[in-house]
């Protein structure tokens, strides 16, 4: 038995033991575990697992054991995803803390910085989110305005930040602020701040969708300690590129199967509403749209697997990430208004009566959908990135 | 072909122009949905539509109406469409006056067209019972009983069906789902025995119900037009409503695209005006095609229904198919175009995006015109 | 009887005894009357129908009869259309000169300069191109570099003129020339020029479609006396504008009809190629298609007869040029990927066996359609033409 | 699945992209153009061809073949794409050796693929009837007499038709067309009594014939694969070149691409690189997305017919359909982006184009491969 065998099996077994019954179902979506200060437990059995998991460090498994991650080689992360996957383990920690701050910390944090937060964000205890755009600074993120001045031992923070993830439900942010008014992308700086201190203020965004994922945080004279800056004064912005990176990947991801799947599949929608000629659509027209968008969400899921090959080989595919972002975002509006098209009036529910629950998160995310080729830097902003980083084309 | 408007068609979208964006901007819907209104439209709006002549403008003068003609209603759909103005303009002053003036007996016309030029009646279309526009595919039942009806079933996305007080029911007499024949409408009391409405929330914010008819009897004079004949009546309304349609939809992507065009100008990025981005000008320039494209194709409609033309029907699908495709494209990119603050609720292009969905669904959606316009075209 | 009822009765006779038989049919190609020096007839009535059209200045029925032109009112004009197209008569003259210099030196030309040219255009004697762009100056018109000097009695120009229409074939060239190096558009001015003087020389472009339409034309120290320059000295863009607005008009019109209409229409091939059940096409995807392009082109088609509509009342669409130029094109080029689509292997041969003349005339033109959203100013000129001068979006 | 190269492909693809670049540039398919090549391709190259083992790529060693198997097949056939470079492979290394390598006996394999190896015989496909390809609509007879079958009918777009040693006949022993069953094959001397061949001359430049066949007698001996049963045999081999076509389709992609991404960093016109302008950027980047996406598309299919995966003919008509659409969009713009030059016969543009349009027909267009992606994904 090899050193990964026993591994498995040690895991099997503590899994077995500490993953509840309750945790190995499908999760509505008020049951995802954000963690942090204000968290509810609708199901106690969420907070336990989170617990249980954090306890050996596997929420972020493999985040080094020093700062309470779990330590975990890649093929040892392999075999532990693969056994939650085979009791169908929900996750144990939703966040913005595991999936965007950890890794730039871990990059560009100090030793105390990391000893502080890390653990913090593997035990679940605090929920951050996340300080870029501004009103002024969406797709020109380089130009935000939120001042953070010297004054001694402390900064002094004063500004807006918009498209904030839940930021009314969360602890701390993360945040562009500048430093230097004098340049602009070497005047940024990334601060951490605690959402409890004075003068700051999130106020939800009403979106098209109805609900408010988002907020406007308002920075008033906020005195941030200066040990909560990362990496050096001014070079914020090299923080900032990493993440966005990852952030474009993660909305990029989103073009691949949710909506159509909730309904059973395009195909199956297609049938439903224009009825079948064996097991064929019986409307050859929207026969071939439905084919149409397959193709184009096949040809795009190859190209994800694509460049997981080639990242493993070594070889980039060259500002993949925008790509992705552009592609993804793309194929995943035009999925939805395929959708709606076929649901017919059946898609136009908002709430109430005449519509299941299935029907209206087809709607909501239909509207949803709209926003993915804005947020993270707009499909222009990528056309923008590949046109100057891969092809080489000169700017004006 | 009128593709100029006279003086006096000029004169009338002047007024309705500045009466809906005036006294029925966006912020009317918004406070109706926000209040959640029970009506889902403004009463006094209402009123206001009625004196000034709206609610009447198909409706001949020896009915009370204005008699402005098909032309006329399209013109004041159009700026009601500008503002998302909230009203029973479409399921009264378009389909319920349009089909009781081509199906209706003199004594019906006499009934009810004056109450609807007065505002007094309002009237809903039950027609659709599955998720996709297709009058022919009509099953509910309509059987004779003595000498007058009963009629048995469930209609669905029937536009202000829950403010309705005369339902115009399609229902079948004879034959089966799919046939042409055997299709007959009927004048229903909302408040009829039998009849049951429960309001839908639809994603526009504007009003659309589900009603049940379960043993609903209504007597021989109920009957609206031919009996199994109602097809050919039925289709030359619904093409005026189709257009009419189309007019409510180029207004709001008239909206979009001004609204869209302004921002452009305005905002800021990367210490730029974002509009001197060549590849946001080409798109808004291509808009402007769009836009312009469907005004010949929306006059030519109006002009084709005012002139009684043999192409009406080819016109009209024309119209709600071209003008649907190109509100599709105008709302999505006016999101976009806005970014971040787009999405939000803050402003109206989610409000008008939405409103297009339910609108292309309504009477048709492109797929189906686009086969209807080939059928017409005989090929 | 009215004067324009008289009118009707004297030019119906007039036309019955002066057009002869075979101008009443359908034209082949190569029976254009181009005129010009070095015409050939190979129907010698064409000359014949010709002559006794210029005889009355019908060639060019508006144009002042001063000037050799017929002299009509709008309404004779139309009478004589209606009559013209009553009898099926083929045009007279097809000539640049006739279309595009003749307008502009109405305009802009001294007296001298309309007696002599004008009448020489509606008597076909003289046959002119074009010599606009040039290697360096296509979207870019007013960069072009062709310079004339002034050497006191004549300019001698040097340069080169590209995409200048059978300058092969031509007598005379109209051109625009650089006479003011330090300014771009104020610079540029309007130049007739005998192509039989020495240093001219024409080179025909082949083009992708295989034919050679177009010519490099050289000007090598050609001395153009200076009763040859229209219009002020410098002021030549102004009537350039002009002439390219009409240009673009032409080219638009490109999008009605042609290529599908020789096959028997779209819907005739549709059925032809896919199978027709009843009178419908067979294959319903197929069918969506053709229905959705025949949609367009209709559209298309509504928009220029109100645009036509409206220019009556004395309303102007805007820049209405520009988006039927674009518009227009790009509908053409559609077109004739349907139809290649449509036609299948029967699309795509050159010449010889297997392939009817019809059959290879749609591959031509689809080969040649590519060019109309080049041609007359790019589909991108256009786009920016219209979100400038329509819409107002500000230059960078 | 393969998506990244192994060594010894990544060779091969640069042994491939040197050889067609510097000895069969476009330059090449231009002078068997001009200079009216009888042949329509370039005996010179062709050995070179073969001496580089590319002939013989999917045959077997035991044959003479290199048996570099599919993937160095479309290795191959991208960069021959990349050039258009006109020569037998894809009638005889892809056609020609995939069908009797799949249905040949063991004395038709040893008589034939040794000679497609060593590049002695030339082959070709007579499969199309009509202006749209599809296999099962093959209506030309075959008809048993003696131990043998009389052929009689006419084949249209044999590509190589005029220049092949041997003709692959598609015909039908029984059924009637659109028949699945009632297929075969049949191995036919070119020279044989009663076969026709007229060449056509395409608008590509490249090879491509009618044959037609008039009491064709061949030996029983001449059946390729089972009787009556080919349709299984010929769709595999199909799906071999529709892959590969999709390679040397995407190969002319990239061509495309790249050339007019050097024009557009390199031609001034208001003062200022047309690449600066952000409307043409974005089309550019958009072109890019449709390369890199079609390049996993294609390696996928190639992967598939690699490892015999079951949904193989799914991956093909993805292939087929993906990479002919960005063809279409890229060629297209390559004309459109060079502009007026674009049009001209001096530059490549338009020689990539007429292929592409040609590749389109060939195996069957998007039309087809989407409706056979649904079919095969069993909706």
């Amino acid at each position: 038995m090899t050193a990964l065998d026993s591994f498995r099996e040690e895991t099997r077994t503590w899994l077995e033991e500490n993953c509840p019954a309750s945790m190995r179902t499908p999760m509505p979506e008020r049951e995802m575990p954000w963690g942090g200060r204000q968290a509810k437990y609708p199901n106690p059995d969420t907070k336990t697992w989170m617990d249980n998991m954090a306890s050996r460090g596997w929420t972020a498994p493999t985040w080094p054991a020093e700062y309470g991650g779990g330590g975990l080689s890649k093929q040892e992360n392999k075999v532990l995803q693969e056994e939650l996957g085979r009791i169908k383990a929900r996750p144990a920690l939703t966040s913005f803390g595991l999936w965007m701050l950890g890794p730039a910390l871990l990059e560009f944090a100090s030793e105390e910085q990391k000893k502080k937060y890390l653990g913090e964000i593997i035990r679940g205890e605090i929920r951050w989110c996340q300080g870029y755009s501004e009103p002024g600074a969406g797709s020109d993120l380089a130009g935000l305005q939120t001042k953070a001045e010297d004054k001694g031992d402390h900064y002094l923070v004063n500004g807006q930040k918009v498209w904030t993830s839940y930021a009314d439900q969360c602890d701390w942010i993360f945040c562009l602020v500048r430093t230097d008014t004098s340049v602009k992308h070497d005047g940024i700086s990334f601060l951490l701040i605690d959402m409890d201190d004075a003068g700051v203020e999130a106020r939800p965004i009403k979106l098209i969708s109805g609900a408010s994922p988002f907020c406007e945080t308002f920075l008033t004279d906020v005195k941030v300690p200066k040990e909560n800056l990362v990496g050096e004064l001014n070079k914020g912005w090299t923080i900032a590129k990493r993440l966005l990176e990852h952030e474009r990947s993660m909305i990029s991801g989103m073009g691949m199967g949710a909506g159509a799947a909730s309904m059973g599949g395009m195909e199956a929608v297609a049938k439903e509403n224009f009825g079948a000629e064996g097991d064929k659509i019986a409307d050859p027209s929207i026969r071939q749209a439905v084919a149409d968008h397959k193709m184009d969400q096949q040809a795009f899921g190859l190209t994800l697997k694509r460049a997981e090959a080639e990242a493993k080989a070594g070889q980039g595919m060259g500002a993949a990430a925008s790509m992705f972002k552009y592609y993804g975002t793309e194929v995943n509006k035009r999925r939805f208004e395929l959708l709606l098209d076929l649901m017919g009036t059946q898609a136009l529910g908002w709430e109430g009566e005449g519509f299941d629950k299935r029907e209206l998160a087809v709607t909501r995310s239909w509207l949803r959908s709209k926003g993915n080729s804005i947020e993270g830097g707009t499909s222009e902003v990528q056309l923008n990135v590949i046109a100057k980083r891969v092809l080489g084309l000169p700017d004006a | 072909m009128a593709f100029v408007l006279t003086e006096e068609q000029t004169m009338l979208r002047d007024m309705a122009k500045d009466f809906f964006t005036e006294q029925v901007p966006v912020a009317n819907l918004r406070k109706l949905r926000d209040e959640e209104s029970a009506d889902g439209y403004d009463k006094d709006v209402w009123k206001q539509i009625v004196e000034l002549g709206f609610a009447g403008i198909l409706i001949p003068e020896e009915y009370g109406g204005t008699g402005f003609g098909p032309m006329g209603l399209g013109i004041v759909m159009k700026e009601a469409g500008r503002t998302l103005a909230a009203s029973p303009l479409y399921s009264t002053a378009v389909l319920g006056a349009g089909l009781i003036m081509a199906a209706g007996s003199d004594e019906q016309k006499s009934a009810l067209l004056p109450k609807i030029a007065s505002g007094e009646t309002l009237t809903a279309l039950a027609l659709e019972e599955t998720n996709h526009h297709n009058p022919l595919n009509t099953a509910m039942a309509a059987e004779k009983s003595g000498d007058g009806f009963t009629l048995n079933g469930d209609k669905k996305f029937v536009i202000d069906g829950h403010i309705a007080d005369t339902l115009i029911v399609v229902a079948r007499t004879s034959g089966a789902a799919g046939d042409a024949q055997g299709l007959s409408m009927f004048l229903v009391d909302a408040k009829a025995e039998g009849v049951s409405v429960t309001r839908n929330h639809m994603v526009d914010s504007r009003n659309a119900a589900s009603v049940s008819f379960a043993n609903v009897s209504v007597r021989a004079e109920a009957l609206l037009g031919s009996l199994g004949g109602a097809n050919a009546e039925l289709e030359s309304s619904l093409d005026l409503a189709r257009v009419c349609l189309a007019a409510e939809m180029l207004g709001g992507a008239e909206t979009v695209f001004d609204t869209t065009l302004d921002y452009l100008k305005e905002r800021k990025q990367f210490g730029v005006i974002i509009g001197t981005f060549q590849a946001l000008k080409h798109r808004a320039a291509e808009l402007f095609c769009e836009v312009e494209i469907c005004q010949s194709v929306l006059l030519d409609a109006l002009s084709a229904l005012e002139e009684r033309r043999n192409d009406t029907p080819r016109a009209a699908s024309l119209a709600k198919a071209r003008v649907g495709d190109a509100l599709r494209l105008i709302t999505n990119e006016g999101v976009q175009m806005h970014g971040g603050i787009g999405m939000t609720d803050a402003v109206d292009m989610g409000l008008f995006m939405k409103r297009a969905r339910v609108q292309a669904q309504m009477l048709g959606d492109t797929n189906f015109h686009r086969t209807r316009y080939a059928d017409l075209g005989g090929y």
